[in-house]
């Protein structure tokens, strides 16, 4: 186990480092492809590995069905990522939006960012999980300011910006954390999740109460939920499709991670009302806010970004209503909400590249210049805000119940409406990308098959996760949620 | 055996599903795959229902892959008629389909045909499917494939924005379905409709349910003012898909009404009903007030379907109202005459759409005003559509005339049951307004038939107009002997009827209908009536031959052919009467409903008196869009536009963000 | 020790009034020499191995790696001035000072060692440049005072983070500055400026 | 049995029905101090109507050619249910609703008739014909609701059979002048519309079968004629039920109040003027708030 975790963590950086002494392109592609099927198989291999052991820690490390949840997200979207980068980026070159001698570059940061991910699920200690956490932060930064154009570049900056201030935050409250622990129970294991977990009811409430502020602030940020969103948007925009869709599905969820695994010990000690009210309370601003940057929008990039921080939202509600139901659900619409969105990103992708434009008004009639992206496209927006039989509905709905089930009648209400409002601009603004008149300049294209099976291997997930759960799957989640309510 | 003529339905349907996008290639195979397949399919769901209504309902349960249950399918005798009609109306849809589909020969047919599969299988789900999560997923299944429907022929931007419509306000509607569903289902702890009867809930969240149902289920039947979206999008449709969706589809949702209203809440409290009643005529009277105002065929028919949801409505709401009144014979008569109207709306609106699509089919305009004669170009079709015509309009001897007559009927004694002045006069004035519908529908239907199929050609579309395919009339002429025969011989259907709403508590309808061979008569505590059916018709033929007699009493006359009197003007189709003008005293009498604008435009160069080429154009807006959509709109919109700022693009507001929720959070620590 | 709070805190204030981005870079060395030295102490205090090597670290990579690096990019900003009302930050450092020693004291009075109040004030000020300054450097320089901040709060009410964790951050801190820094880079060379209140293009 | 009574009716009513319809012209004559055409005109006009032959229009398809006998059979028929004196006919077949569907039948076939020609006259007639019937259908039914309500079914024989029962009333009277107006209506006479104008832009009903001539034409006059005297005699047995006491039998009695309706239309006729189309729904508005009274006084 101990080797396989490593070989995860070690992977990505030899082939990172490979790409970066390489020139020749192909050979560079090989091998990154070569590299993230590698990877991912190994973290599959870990999670099948977990179905057995149940739990794997060390001094540094630690895994257990949590963990597998996210693992096998990141897994699923490194390939992903990495397998439609290679006609993406080819085709950048082309358009000479990016240098041939960009490209390792490219690929170089996008292995560190695995990493940075990876190391962020594996690490059993909270001190590095922070360290972690900032490493993914800086890890993409580069990639989001890849183009080195204005734009990118402002996004960059407001992205570490904000991520830095936040996470500067979490250290905070990391420290204080840890001063709870030592007033406890003295140095040992220090910020140890798992030693932690066994002491939690000894710390002093009202100092981890504090931490717990902090924390949740300094994740949030990274987890982009609202008001802390604001470099989300940007960020999500001007990066390469590809990262795009990392940054949304994974990286977001993996910040997510970070706070659970927090907030497990800290409800150990304050009790989960608090935490609960809070999280509910950001979860619903979250969605809320959403609504008009997806009702009025102008560039299609964005309107994802805002759909990814309403999904965020969706999520922290589910933590927030807090029952094994409800946080069952909101660990698979984790899962199902990271597949779809990266593959509307990437989709989005392929049209921005035909179109050479991101502004959705001038994206006209691309069932007629593609009608494959269409379908694919119009299916993924219909995954994405929720309809069956795609997977989404059905963490939707398992969300949804288990608000009805805690009583909750308003709220539930409340957040179908408001996803409602959700459905309405995106819908609107897919329909009209889709279906318009094609202006003259555009020809019918074909597409690269490379592309399409990227995205056709998240479609095919999306429609089987509408019709059929594998029962590993289901006792991963189930136990997961255990864990996090603390069973 | 029902269910593995059920599995039988699913496999044909699925196979309607696969092959037409395996075999794209030839469009011809294509068509005559999917729809035979989707013919058959019909038939097996006739078959199904039949079954049931034979050797009683059955359950099955399939345990499925999802952590959200088992699949639970469960046809009682309620489903079994309402598959009865997707059954009848789908069959004759798919057989005119056979020739419809050449229209789309060049036109995405695969997708199309695979969609249409999909649909009736998706409706035949929604009303066999009896556990909360997959039938909603049935549920938005069947939205989303009718909006894809909608949608295909994208080339008219129209559609789209129709189709938008559509699924955004039926999504709106999902929201309160699934309210409504998880409310009664968290309380039994339990996602099996069988579990919810006589769930113990408080009165706030009855009555929540109650309105949740109601405006959940109304917007997908088109309730007034829920209605937007269905003028729109059933013309946008291919036609034999129009006639499915407003004969069929939006009849899933007063399905959905009855499993609340009936089985699920119980007797409710009068003011229920009442409600009810107020929507029903109130979509009912402006529904066919704005049929009559259109010239596009389709729209008016689609109109229409809105006001016959109300005519069904009354009958439901009415019987609800009985219920709650504990009079049980009453509430079944209300209900019967509700949902024998639903079953003649579906055959008989179907029909029309058909009829509709054959004029579209053949001549390529829905304009009514470009059209006429074609009773001479197509006259099986005219026969047709006339016997729609007459049937919408409730004329004796067809299928509306019984359910019309039973309608009033029960309203007559509705007074009786209500309590309060209000109610009382309403409920009297509710008779009235029934009247004004009726007569407005046959003014209606008098200017479609008239305009469309009568007079000469208005145009080259229809001077050049052919008869259409055998299968398409086949189709039609299927749904045509239907309306004769539930007109002629209602009592079959009644006998149906009282099997499918004797489970339910709160209405008795055992004593309801003595079964004479030759008349549907019920008897009540109140009073008694007979509907003779025979009679009626014996009395016309009979009249007929006496008037055939006397016509010829002296001889057959010679006919002399001569022009049309247009005072001794060679008369040409410009002189006819044209559809707006038919419409228009009605329009000028109903001005305060209609808001009218009418602008006449006329070229003052040649003739500064009066000018020439003078050109009217009228236009009527509508109350809804105008008092309830327009200013949501707006204000949702001026919400937008103040919180868009937010995202200012200065990063020092952004971390100011981050401060103040700091701040704001840690008080609340503080605080808890 | 107190001389070594003095001294910070004198720094801190000094920065929020400084326009010229190398005297900024500076005081922030000279900032970062304090912290390593206060590490020093602690570490002489307690007799904790690991607090010689966190003073080592800080010594290594604030003072050294940060600040040239740092000073590097200033080199090629000559014309590059702060221009923020200068007078109104200084206020709102002092006040931030005032208000974090007042909270020790009211607040947790048992562990007001004379350190903390200047942690939490220097973490403030740090904040407070970031937020009222729209030169790059500054923003970075406030970045690096916050980052201070926190780690002598990290000293004064635990003793120091374990080790490792310590080099994670430190090591994070040494990434971040250096994204930052070729991001200011790259403003300089798109924009022809570095003064960040030009970055407002993404809305909405 | 009650098939055999039901013939007679309708055979003596088809009979009677133009000697009413002459005894209203030649009132109608004598008012307007002219002599008027003698009692048994109309009969002579039908006699002559169905010696004739037809001039029919290349325009005309299968409808126009089959609305006046569609159009006669529902006046026969509406004969057959029309309230008289044979009251409860046993079974209740004879529901008001279907009556007045019957009569819906015959005027839904002679408007489309009216658009079959292709004339403006035709088209504009049967629009109007059918605005008309838009006005008064919700009124009748009101009206007719007073009398059912007092019945307490809809049952034409019952409902007559209560009429009768009850006495004078308020209601009643309400009642009975609001269907006096929708008699006026239904029959198609001033001041709804002109049964002998010869100017086309005026007609209503005649411009409907403007385009019929000879034994078309006869059939449809003679159907008015049947559907005249069914209204009358649904006025007589619904809202004039009383008959003063008196050793006369009660047929007598009816058959004075028809003749009595008849000379109060031909009054009507003679004394008012006909209104302009848009004036209807005012009167028709307030018909139905006459009958609304009359449910409330009930």
């Amino acid at each position: 186990m101990f080797e396989l975790i490593l070989a995860a963590l070690v992977l990505p950086i030899v082939v990172g480092l490979i790409t970066l002494t390489q020139k020749n392109l192909t050979t560079i592609r090989y091998t990154n492809l070569a590299g993230s099927a590698l990877t991912s198989g190994i973290i599959l291999a870990i999670i099948r590995k977990i179905t057995e052991i149940k739990v794997f820690s060390s001094e540094f490390l630690y895994v257990d069905y949590l963990s597998a949840v996210l693992l096998l997200v990141v897994a699923l979207l490194t390939f992903t990522a990495t397998l439609f980068s290679l006609p993406y980026m080819e085709r950048e070159v082309k358009e000479g939006h990016a240098t041939e001698k960009m490209i390792p570059r490219y690929y170089a940061l996008l292995n560190l960012f695995t990493f940075a991910m990876v190391s962020v699920l594996v690490v059993g200690n909270l001190g590095l999980m922070w360290v972690a956490v900032e490493g993914t932060t800086l890890a993409s930064a580069l990639l989001v300011a890849f183009y080195f154009n204005r734009s990118a570049l402002e996004a960059a900056w407001k992205y570490v910006m904000i991520c830095t201030v936040g996470i500067c935050l979490a250290l905070l409250g990391t420290m204080i954390l840890y001063y709870a622990q030592v007033n406890a129970v003295g140095e040992t294991q220090a910020l140890n999740w798992l030693y932690l977990k066994q002491i939690s009811n000894t710390l002093n409430p009202t100092i981890v109460k504090l931490a717990f502020v902090f924390i949740l602030i300094g994740y949030g940020t990274k987890a982009g939920l609202a008001p802390m969103h604001t470099w989300l948007p940007d960020a999500h925009s001007q990066a390469p499709s590809p990262v795009s869709g990392l940054l949304s599905g994974a990286l977001l969820s993996c910040a997510f991670y970070a706070l659970i695994r927090n907030i497990i010990i800290i409800q150990g000690t304050i009790g989960t009302e608090f935490i609960h009210t809070v999280l509910l309370g950001l979860g619903i601003l979250s969605v809320l806010l959403a609504i008009p940057f997806v009702l009025v929008q102008h560039d299609v990039k964005r309107l994802l970004a805002y759909s990814s921080v309403e999904h965020m939202g969706i999520i922290a509600i589910g933590f927030g209503v807090g029952t094994p139901l409800a946080v069952y659900a909101a660990l698979l619409h984790i899962i199902n909400h990271a597949i779809a969105k990266s593959a509307l990103f990437y989709l989005v992708g392929i049209i921005s590249q035909e179109y050479k434009t991101r502004h959705i008004k001038e994206i006209q009639g691309i069932a007629r210049v593609m009608p494959s992206v269409a379908t694919m496209f119009m299916i993924g927006i219909l995954a994405i805000t929720g309809t069956p039989p795609l997977n989404i509905f059905i963490s939707k709905f398992l969300l949804i119940m288990a608000m009805f089930e805690n009583k909750m009648w308003l709220l539930g209400g409340l957040t179908l409406l408001l996803l409602v409002g959700v459905f309405a601009g995106l819908m609107n603004y897919a329909l009209k990308m889709t279906f318009s008149n094609v202006p003259e300049k555009m020809k019918r294209a074909n597409v690269s098959p490379v592309a399409l099976t990227a995205i056709g291997l998240s479609l095919c997930l999306m429609i089987i996760g509408g019709v059929y759960l594998p029962p590993i799957l289901s006792e991963i989640l189930t136990k997961a949620a255990e864990i996090v309510i603390g069973g | 055996m029902t269910e593995n003529i059920y599995l039988i339905m699913l496999l044909l349907f699925s196979a309607g599903i696969l092959l037409p996008i395996l075999t794209s290639s030839s469009p011809k195979i294509t068509n005559i795959l999917a729809h035979g397949l989707s013919v058959f399919g019909c038939l097996a769901i006739v078959a199904c229902s039949v079954e049931v209504f034979i050797a009683g309902g059955v359950t099955f349960t399939y345990a499925m892959g999802l952590p959200v249950g088992a699949l639970i399918i469960r046809i009682d005798n309620l489903a079994a008629f309402f598959l009865l009609a997707l059954g009848v109306v789908g069959t004759a849809a798919s057989i005119y389909a056979l020739g419809y589909s050449r229209e789309y020969y060049k036109q995405r047919l695969g997708l199309m045909a695979a969609l249409y599969n999909c649909f009736i299988l998706s409706m035949a789900l929604v009303l066999t499917v009896s556990q909360v999560a997959y039938f909603l997923i049935a549920w938005e299944l069947m939205t989303v494939v009718s909006f894809f429907l909608v949608n295909h022929e994208y080339e008219k931007t129209a559609n789209t924005r129709a189709a938008y419509k559509y699924i955004l306000m039926t999504t709106l509607g999902t929201v309160f379905i699934t309210t409504a569903f998880l409310i009664l289902s968290m309380t039994v702890h339990s996602l099996d409709f069988q579990m919810f009867k006589g769930a113990s809930l408080t009165n706030t969240l009855r009555n929540l349910v109650f309105f949740c149902a109601l405006l959940g289920f109304g917007t997908k039947a088109g309730v007034i003012p829920l209605h937007i979206w269905l003028p729109e999008a059933h013309p946008a449709a291919p036609s034999h898909v129009s006639a499915l969706m407003s004969g069929i589809m939006i009849k899933t949702a007063i399905y959905g009404m009855c499993r609340f209203f009936l089985e699920f809440l119980g007797v409710g409290p009068a003011w229920w009903g009442e409600v009810v009643l107020f929507l029903a005529i109130v979509s009912s009277v402006l529904g066919v007030l704005y049929a009559l105002m259109q010239n596009d065929l389709k729209r008016l028919l689609a109109y229409s379907s809105v006001e016959n949801i109300g005519i069904i409505l009354l009958g439901i709401g009415a019987g609800m109202v009985f219920m709650s009144n504990n009079q049980p014979i009453l509430a079944g008569l209300a209900f019967v005459a509700g949902l024998y109207h639903l079953f003649n709306h579906a055959v008989f609106k179907s029909l029309l759409f058909l009829g509709a699509g054959s004029v579209l089919y053949s001549t390529h305009t829905k304009n009514i005003e470009d059209l006429g004669g074609l009773i001479k170009k197509m006259p099986y079709t005219a026969v047709f559509f006339l016997t729609g015509a007459a049937a919408i309009s409730a004329l004796p001897t067809l299928n509306g005339f019984v359910s019309e007559w039973l309608t009033y009927q029960s309203l007559f004694y509705l007074p009786q049951a209500v309590t309060g002045i209000i109610p009382r006069l309403g409920s009297v004035i509710l008779i009235g307004l029934l009247g004004l519908t009726g007569a407005l529908a046959a003014n209606c239907f008098v200017k479609a038939f008239g305009v469309t199929f009568l007079a000469k050609p208005r145009s080259k579309h229809a001077e050049q107009a052919k008869e259409v395919p055998a299968t398409m009339l086949t189709g039609m002429g299927l749904l045509s002997l239907m309306c004769l025969a539930l007109g002629v011989w209602p009592q079959g259907m009644l006998k149906l009827l009282q099997g499918v709403l004797s489970p339910f508590t709160g209405l008795d309808v055992s004593t309801l209908f003595k079964h004479q061979w030759y008349a549907a008569a019920f008897n009540i505590p109140q009073a008694n009536g007979v509907i003779a059916m025979p009679l009626v018709i014996g009395m016309l033929v009979v009249g007929l031959i006496a008037a055939v007699l006397i016509y010829n009493f002296n001889g057959k006359p010679k006919n002399v052919e001569g022009e049309t009197w247009t005072c001794g003007i060679i008369p040409n189709a410009r002189m006819e009467y044209t559809a707006t003008g038919f419409a228009q005293p009605v329009r000028r009498a109903y001005k305060a409903f209609l808001r009218t604008k009418d602008t006449v435009t006329a070229d003052k160069s040649l003739n500064p008196y009066h000018g020439v080429k003078m050109k009217m154009t009228v236009g009527i807006s509508y109350l809804i869009d105008v008092w309830l959509y327009r200013p949501v709109k707006k204000g949702i919109l001026f919400l937008v536009n103040r919180v868009k700022p937010l995202q200012s693009g200065n990063l020092q507001h952004y971390i100011g963000y981050v401060l103040l929720v700091t701040v704001v959070i840690l008080i609340l620590g503080v605080r808890w | 020790m107190t001389l070594l709070t003095i001294l910070l805190l004198a720094g801190a204030v000094i920065l929020t009034r400084v326009s010229s981005l190398r005297t900024a870079v500076g005081i922030l060395g000279l900032q970062s020499v304090i912290v390593a030295l206060a590490c020093l102490i602690f570490g002489l205090k307690t007799g904790e191995f690991h607090m010689y090597i966190a003073a080592v670290l800080t010594a290594v990579i604030k003072v050294g790696l940060i600040v040239y690096s740092l000073w590097r990019v200033t080199l090629q900003l000559k014309h590059e001035r702060e221009i923020a009302n200068f007078n109104v930050s200084f206020l709102l450092a002092i006040l931030a000072i005032i208000v974090s020693y007042g909270f020790v004291n009211k607040v947790l009075p048992h562990m007001a060692g004379e350190t903390l109040g200047a942690a939490i004030a220097l973490t403030m000020i740090g904040l407070l440049m970031i937020i009222a300054r729209s030169q790059a450097i500054m923003q970075v320089v406030g970045l690096i005072t916050m980052e201070n901040g926190l780690y002598l709060l990290g000293l004064s009410i635990t003793k120091g983070l374990p080790l490792i964790i310590e080099m994670g951050i430190f090591f994070d801190i040494l990434v971040a500055v250096v994204v930052l820094v070729i991001l200011t880079h790259r403003l300089k060379y798109s924009f022809e400026t570095t003064d960040t209140s030009i970055l407002n293009e993404l809305k909405g | 049995m009650s098939v055999l009574f039901m013939i007679i009716q309708v055979v003596v009513l088809a009979v009677l029905a133009p000697l009413v319809a002459g005894v209203i012209k030649n009132t109608k004559g004598k008012m307007q101090s002219r002599r008027g055409p003698g009692y048994f005109q109309v009969y002579y006009d039908l006699r002559k109507y169905f010696k004739k032959d037809n001039v029919i229009s290349p325009t005309v398809s299968w409808i126009f050619l089959a609305a006046p006998y569609i159009y006669f059979a529902t006046a026969l028929g509406a004969a057959a249910l029309a309230p008289t004196l044979l009251f409860d006919r046993g079974l209740h077949y004879d529901s008001i609703f279907v009556l007045i569907y019957m009569l819906a039948l015959g005027r839904f076939f002679l408007a489309l008739a009216s658009l079959d020609a292709g004339s403006t006259f035709g088209g504009m007639g049967g629009s109007r014909e059918m605005f008309i019937n838009v006005l008064v259908e919700p009124v009748m039914m009101l009206t007719l609701f007073t009398v059912a309500m007092r019945a307490n079914s809809t049952v034409m024989s019952q409902m007559a059979g209560a009429a009768a029962a009850s006495g004078i009333s308020l209601s009643a009277i309400l009642a009975a002048i609001a269907f006096l107006i929708l008699t006026v209506a239904e029959t198609g006479r001033i001041p709804l519309d002109n049964p002998d104008t010869h100017l086309e832009l005026t007609m209503v009903h005649e411009g409907m079968v403007l385009e019929y001539c000879g034994r078309s034409v006869g059939l449809i006059f003679w159907a008015s004629a049947i559907k005249q005297l069914v209204t009358i005699l649904l006025m007589v047995n619904f809202f004039l039920p009383w008959n003063p006491v008196g050793s006369l039998p009660p047929v007598v009695w009816m058959i004075l109040k028809v003749l009595v309706i008849a000379f109060v239309l031909a009054g009507i006729e003679t004394s008012t003027n006909k209104m302009r189309l848009f004036r209807l729904p005012g009167l028709l508005i307030a018909t139905g708030c006459l009958s609304l009274l009359a449910i409330i006084a009930m």
